[in-house]
């Protein structure tokens, strides 16, 4: 059959958008480099392939115990040919760093260095198995030893955990410590007091780990109402989780008192350190009185977002929560590096369990160290001011004509946050975020921190060029000032896109989570 | 510094705009106690190319590339290959360097990508719908249990004695905090698994079963049995898979009866990587149980123009709009992994993926005949796929690895790793084999055994 | 500066291809993901480097003799996020085969397989030098008698000089090795015959080589009018040009006439094998009495184009050529392999001397021996029947609408040839290409071979799907019926490229060849 | 086939849509005696990747990689550190597999990156006008010695001795069938280039001397002196450069008055590859020479709105337009060789060159101090780069270097090589080190040369 295209929408539509008479429709779809792509189950078929094995021998017996497969499983396949053009003509309708300017707040979407995907790709760590004798992997073990020191001593942390995944992975291990270290002193306690302005993953991990989330109130200036706080302790609250810098940007000025207060009510302190990139090198967490903090090494480490993870959380420990970290982890003994698992946590038996099959994410850990060894002491020192610098230099480049609700707050951290308080019409945040889609830019964090209405939060990272920050800044304040005049072209903004908006309440209405063949 | 594009003029000119005189000026929020003078001491200052190369190739060079030397390892990771194409797949900077697709209108790539995963795992799997994948195997398992307490309101998960163990750990460590009971145990040394064991711990208070398929040693369990036992009883039963090429051999979970199949991806595309990032897969069969699960969903839907597209879907499930409501706490997840995945599971096909699965079993069949000969080398399975357990007289089978890794074999898993102390399983050796194992590799693995399980304890 | 965009051009036109109402117009210029991107020397600086490398040391004194650099070079650089990124945009301003169907006829725009990249990567390719003793090249120089084997074996001919770097290098390797053969035996002669529709390089090569050219007549349908060529023959024909299959994608039904008739008169036969892919597995030229033909490892052997290049064209000789092939060569004795050089060439002191200061393009001699070792025997010969039916297909499903004017000739081989003749108003071939740019695809070869009036000559290869190349007929019989009609909107195509249509004569009026600092 | 996506299908259908009823009646123009009745004897059927991959991975396993020994090696082809974002560069498949841009409004991407290679060039090699890349140095010597014989009208070339002897040997081979007679000599072994005798040979017929800077011996030359004695008689000067690098360090070939200026790119970007694909540059002094240039050449234009935009440009020299009658038969040249120089070059910029060539020169110096003191072995240079030759006493130096491969020491190209026969060469070692030689690496080759030159021949 000729059909032009089979992606399931009717390429008369195209008619839509390019002037008929101009001659610019287009019969496929396609808009020149702009490539329309079916689904793989469209253009597939059950007897092709993309590899080249042994065709199977129906003679041969099996020994599958009588549970071989009968009916077909309904997978299609490609040729390479075809594999890698569709997942080429897939990649070129996605926004990437590589791309352009992603400024979206509290993600630190930096540059990942190519010598990280270069080295992490080497045999030596990319083809060994996690169960292999200990002493076949002695420099991948060093490889976590050495990451974890490098942890370590940028926080002023006595331990660190590796294993976590991620971020809320790493959360659930610090405050599954917490809840270990106040089980092991008789009490588990309740309640875990969480700020209005964190991220999701902060209450829905404590909630998780069985406790009681309570909002901590904030000041006008966008950071934690210490008075407030102290009132609220006493003997139920396990922990107070804090981001800081936190979500607004700013920094936590009185944390260290905070600490305090918390330590004096016998809780434990938990710090989101998705914030990390801020301070990397220039502030040492440990100092502030942390009781525990994940580290997101797909943020300030520069190992790569992958359109939605990998990711990996280590967490720092204190003192007192050292002896719950989970298993396994790396100890090394005169030059000899092996991992403590169950069998031999010997007397630290206080250990609360593990968090995952293996030792965590080894591909994010050689990137990370990498990333390290590249920057060094003074490099990373320079990542945290050229980032904070670049953040206060949009702030102080915008607030004149928008809303910036802390701006007064003192100066901003790594992130610059806007709200949409003085748009016209019935323009709000998104439409000008679809509006810079279309200037050839990632639109910054939308609608978080929860606390700001139709919160904008810029996070520009080190790796971005002056040039680029300009031109990014030219292109907002044309798209603000259309926002705040209320240019109703907006709301139909983006128009240049692979596609304009997308109906979102459609799709949580009816969802359709699979492909299924229209014939069927 | 390489990584760093601000110039000092830059600096100076954008410290103006802001009014400060200097960097410092920015950092003033910082409590005295907190600041540093200078850079933080005991940490090495910036390098170059060529020595970070040269001090990370060093590292790598200390370990046994699983590449060169026979290798029969598995228990949850398994070595396939993995054809070229699929990391100049994910290697495209779109791909790599994007975030989650909160912004779907220039994120088509990968929620489409994410669209056919979760449709090449909702077939693998038999099940109805598979989510955007999790962060492996392990916690898939656990956040399984997690769902089947939400769906049937009850506490108790019974897993089989032959679930990985470290996956058994996984879900005991996050019940302790849960409140959730776990009834499990170390799997019985037997030729068939102890199913009617199994289902006789099932009971009212029951939420869900949880059964590996093949299980840890290597054997295939009649699921259905287990499916019936548990629905009997109001549970659900959650099936694991840490090979999904087996899937190309033998039955779905799903057709069998499981309400959850969670698994470990990593066999297609991934790698071994030393444990990490995997990919979690999450299945259920029964779409009422949608709204129930963890992790994003991508769903289809269209555009202003009426053009299809694709959004992430069902979000009020998660954590950024739910909060301490949600289904859990994950936010970023495996997605480049999925996305080798499926590049994988593209190439391979209905047809290549049988034809992996046929040879793996073929040369496994091959392993388990030539290596059972050896003298004090017994079969354990009367079953199994790509792996099977080895009885080993003499020597533990831990000791006996170790000193086949000074002879450069990668000789299996032993039990003993893995259920430390358990006697029982002391002399147990689970071997693995794929389509990169030889015939050579087999006969070196044969001798080099041959050698040392003679050799006296 | 704040300036939106550097590239040169004012954001103001950009409002020309985006309705100003309807708000889709830009001030960066860009549009989503269509990004404009300066040029490295507006965006990078003098004092900027993407490396890490010592800071020179102006005390150490140096032994450069006093020629040591006074004046600046007038490099920039880029740091390493700005470099991918450049890049990066500027490669989404390229069509590849990657992206979508690239049927440029003569150039066998055929799937590049990746694992030909992987191991052209690896250290003990990549990582050896030329001059290496030969000892530590054994693996190096068993690769080039392996290839040597394939090409010998697929060719039917009895040796190959491999270091011609390209098709056009290959040519100059065959026509000197004609020449020092002419010249052994006493006279050089002074003519080549080359067909009117032959390639630009074959001409160019027989008058480098000091040759005059003399048309060769073409039939009526298509193909080398023998009786004319035999007409012509005499003891000043040096050599024949053919290119077989030819450039109107016919087979040369009479080569092997030819062939004998040029012997007889004493000349030799040189096959321009540039179209080998129609044939490969399936035809040996050796069988038609070819002396010389270069093979383009690039096309057929699947090697990747990179933009226009690099290339590689081993020549295959007959035993009469043979002795006069260029140095260097390998030679394998008792299962070691080394090289023939100057040196040791020994009697064979008729090899007409160097082509190139080494050995030729390794890096190309190991994609196409992974090329064809996962190819073979069989798969090398599907390879030229698919081709040759895609061809086919693409002419019976186009013929009824667009002239081809040789569709009668009998079948065609891996390409199919039309012609403009019946377009209405004054639109031309070019219209027609470049809209099928708009489309979605790289139009065909145009106005190439000379012989039919607006040539365009398809070449789809076998890489191409039934559903891709369905899917080009049916937009190409769009654009088509819109020529025939006359529609004179095709003449602005393309609309949606990076690019409209761009003023070729200003730019050879006024040759703009480097940047100039407008400053200066 | 893994890549030949047709099914069988397919191909019927398609057959019938051609009238034909099998294949081979779409082969029926081919003569009989040329029809092959199955696949070609002789050769292996198709592989799949795992066994391709195994006998690549064998052949490159019997090759000695630079980066694994001690490494001394050079004379026209240099290892360098090249930066790990440049494979991802060349790597991204719109750059790849894409042809020579002849349709430039979906090739801006190859356009504009050779403008800003064309400009990189001029601006190193001091010149107005770089084309957009020729097969290598070698036959960018060819083309220049033809490019000087079109311009100047003159048939006569002066070759120096110290020019690369392969290049010279190419530029031999072609002049041998277009008349031009070439005039040519072995180096004299001498601390100073003998420019006096070179200059000497220039007469009214000379179209060019041809002067490689710095020289086959690692010598810088004046090339002033070469240019002045040449321009005196009409005849154009063409400098060769085989080390990019060096000229962060030293004068530009133009700024000395070299006319026409060409090299070999392959140190940046490009690496060793057993010799090629290499990189030819190009470049004229004086823009009225542009119209006889050989290659393809990149300019400057705007499209139909006034945009700035890239095209090829004077194509009236090229083949494709004026056949028998261009300035070159070149069509495909090393587009994406100048893809990775040019992107190696924006990394390095400036400050990186001049540093990398610092760095160099640096690391040379000690080498030439630390070896010239080995007994048996002296420096020959006053004056070198990154290069330079070192007198043996005893043996053959090329016995010298096999030997040393034979302790796994790559330690540099023997004259003896290069100038088979010529006795007074016999002795000289020309010894390479750049950013990637380690001071161990020095020390060893200081060793091993100790031992070796002190045996008796
Ligand atoms: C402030 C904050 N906390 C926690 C997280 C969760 O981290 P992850 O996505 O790695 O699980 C994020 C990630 O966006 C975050 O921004
Ligand atoms: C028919 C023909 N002959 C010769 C050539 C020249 O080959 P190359 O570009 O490799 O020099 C070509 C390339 O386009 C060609 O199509």
């Amino acid at each position: 059959m000729n059909a032009p295209n089979k992606s399931g929408w009717k390429p008369a539509m195209e008619l839509a958008d390019g002037d008929v008479a101009s001659g610019s429709a287009t019969t496929t779809g396609n808009r020149a480099l702009m490539l329309e792509e079916p689904l793989i189950f469209e253009i597939g078929h059950v007897a092709t392939t993309g590899v080249d094995l042994p065709e199977i021998d129906a003679s041969a017996g099996n020994r599958l115990g009588g549970f071989e497969r009968s009916e077909a499983i309904g997978l299609v396949g490609l040729t390479e040919p075809e594999t890698v053009r569709h997942y080429t003509r897939l990649s070129r309708q996605n926004y990437g760093i590589d791309l352009g300017f992603f400024p979206l707040g509290s993600c630190t979407m930096k540059h990942n260095p190519r010598l990280n995907e270069k080295m992490a790709r080497l045999p030596g760590f990319a083809d060994i198995h996690p169960l292999a004798p200990q002493s076949s992997v002695q420099g991948a073990l060093e490889v976590i030893d050495q990451l974890a020191t490098w942890l370590k001593t940028l926080t002023g942390m006595p331990a660190v955990a590796m294993s976590p995944k991620a971020g809320a992975h790493g959360e659930l291990c610090g405050i599954l410590a917490i809840r270990a270290a106040h089980t092991a002193a008789g009490n588990p306690r309740e309640v875990v007091l969480v700020p209005e302005s964190a991220h999701g993953t902060n209450p829905a991990t404590a909630a998780f780990a069985g406790y009681k989330v309570e909002d901590i109130p904030a000041t006008s200036e966008g950071r934690v109402d210490v008075e407030a706080l102290k009132a609220r302790l006493g003997p139920d609250v396990a922990a107070v989780m804090i981001t800081n810098p936190n979500t607004c940007g700013l920094f936590e000025k009185d944390f260290r008192t905070i600490a305090d207060a918390v330590h004096a009510a016998g809780g434990y302190v938990y710090c989101d350190g998705a914030n990390f990139n801020a301070i990397v090198g220039r502030v040492r967490p440990g100092d502030l009185g942390v009781d525990a903090m994940h580290i997101n090494l797909h943020k300030t480490f520069s190992t790569p977002h992958g359109g939605g993870g990998p990711g990996s959380g280590p967490v720092v420990f204190s003192e007192a929560l050292a002896p719950f970290a989970p298993l396994p982890y790396v100890v090394e003994e005169s030059g000899e590096y092996h991992l403590v698992e169950e069998e031999n946590a010997g007397d630290d038996v206080s250990s609360f369990g593990r968090m995952t099959a293996f030792h965590g994410q080894m591909g994010m850990f050689t990137r990370a160290l990498t990333y390290m060894l590249s920057h060094g002491a003074d490099g990373l020192k320079q990542v945290a001011e050229d980032a904070v610098l670049n953040a206060n230099y949009i702030l102080r480049s915008l607030e004149d004509i928008l809303h910036a609700p802390f701006a007064e707050s003192g100066p901003c951290m790594h992130e610059a946050l806007f709200g949409d308080k003085d748009f016209g019409g019935d323009l709000s945040t998104s439409d000008l975020a679809k509006g810079l889609i279309d200037e050839g830019f990632h639109p910054m964090t939308v609608y978080f921190p929860l606390v700001v209405h139709g919160a904008m939060l810029v996070e520009p990272t080190e790796t971005e060029s002056k040039a680029s920050i300009d031109q990014f800044i030219t292109a907002f304040r044309n798209v603000t000032e259309r926002a705040l005049a209320g240019d109703e072209s907006l709301k139909q903004a983006p128009y240049h896109a692979p596609r304009r908006r997308l109906d979102e309440t459609a799709a949580a209405r009816k969802p359709k989570l699979v492909w299924q063949d229209p014939a069927e | 510094m390489r990584y760093l594009p601000l110039t000092d003029t830059d600096r100076e000119d954008m410290l103006a705009k802001c009014g400060a005189s200097s960097i410092d000026d920015l950092f003033v929020d910082v409590p005295e106690v907190a600041r540093l003078d200078g850079p933080i001491r005991d940490l090495p200052m910036h390098a170059g190319e060529m020595a970070v190369e040269r001090h990370m190739k060093a590292l790598a060079a200390k370990n046994m590339a699983a590449g060169d030397v026979p290798f029969f390892l598995g228990a949850g990771a398994y070595r396939h290959h993995i054809p070229a194409s699929v990391d100049t797949v994910i290697s495209r900077g779109e791909f790599l360097t994007a975030y989650t697709p909160y912004q779907p209108e220039i994120a088509q790539g990968t929620l489409q990508m994410l669209f056919e995963f979760q449709t090449q795992v909702a077939r693998l799997y038999g099940c109805a719908v598979a989510n955007a994948s999790l962060y492996d195997g392990s916690t898939a398992c656990w956040e399984a249990v997690a769902m089947a307490t939400r769906v049937t309101k009850r506490k108790r998960a019974v897993l089989s004695g032959a679930l990985h163990p470290h996956y058994a750990q996984v879900v005991k460590t996050m019940a302790q905090f849960t409140g959730d009971e776990i009834a499990d145990s170390a799997p019985a040394i037997q030729t068939e698994p102890d199913l009617d064991g199994l289902t006789s711990r099932i009971d009212e208070n029951t939420a869900c079963v949880v059964v590996q398929y093949p299980d840890i040693l290597g054997r295939i369990s009649d699921l259905s049995k287990v499916a019936e036992a548990a629905h009997a009883k109001g549970a659900l039963l959650i099936a694991v898979n840490t090979e999904p090429v087996a899937l190309g051999a033998i039955k779905s979970p799903g057709e069998m009866g499981a309400d959850i199949v969670v698994g470990e991806g990593q066999s297609l595309g991934v790698g071994l990587q030393f444990g990490g990032p995997y990919l979690g897969l999450f299945a259920v069969r029964d779409p009422k149980h949608v709204r129930q699960m963890p992790g994003r969903l991508c769903g289809e839907t269209t555009d202003a123009e009426g053009k299809r597209g694709f959004v992430l879907t069902l979000s009020t499930r998660e954590q950024h709009i739910r909060r301490e409501k949600a289904t859990s706490n994950i936010c970023t997840n495996s997605g480049l992994c999925a996305l080798a995945f499926t590049a994988h599971m593209t190439l391979l096909g209905e047809k290549g993926l049988r034809q992996l699965a046929a040879e793996n079993h073929r040369l496994a069949c091959h392993a388990a005949d030539r290596l059972a000969v050896v003298p004090g080398v017994s079969l354990l399975n009367e079953a199994f796929f790509n792996e099977f357990t080895l009885m080993l007289e003499g020597k533990p089978a831990r000791d006996i690895v170790r000193e086949l890794a000074d002879r450069d074999v990668l000789g299996g898993v032993s039990l003993g790793r893995l259920y430390p102390g358990v006697k029982a399983l002391e002399h147990a050796l689970l071997v693995t084999v794929t389509e990169l194992t030889t015939e050579d590799d087999i006969e070196t693995l044969a001798r080099e055994l041959e050698a040392l399980v003679k050799e006296p304890a």
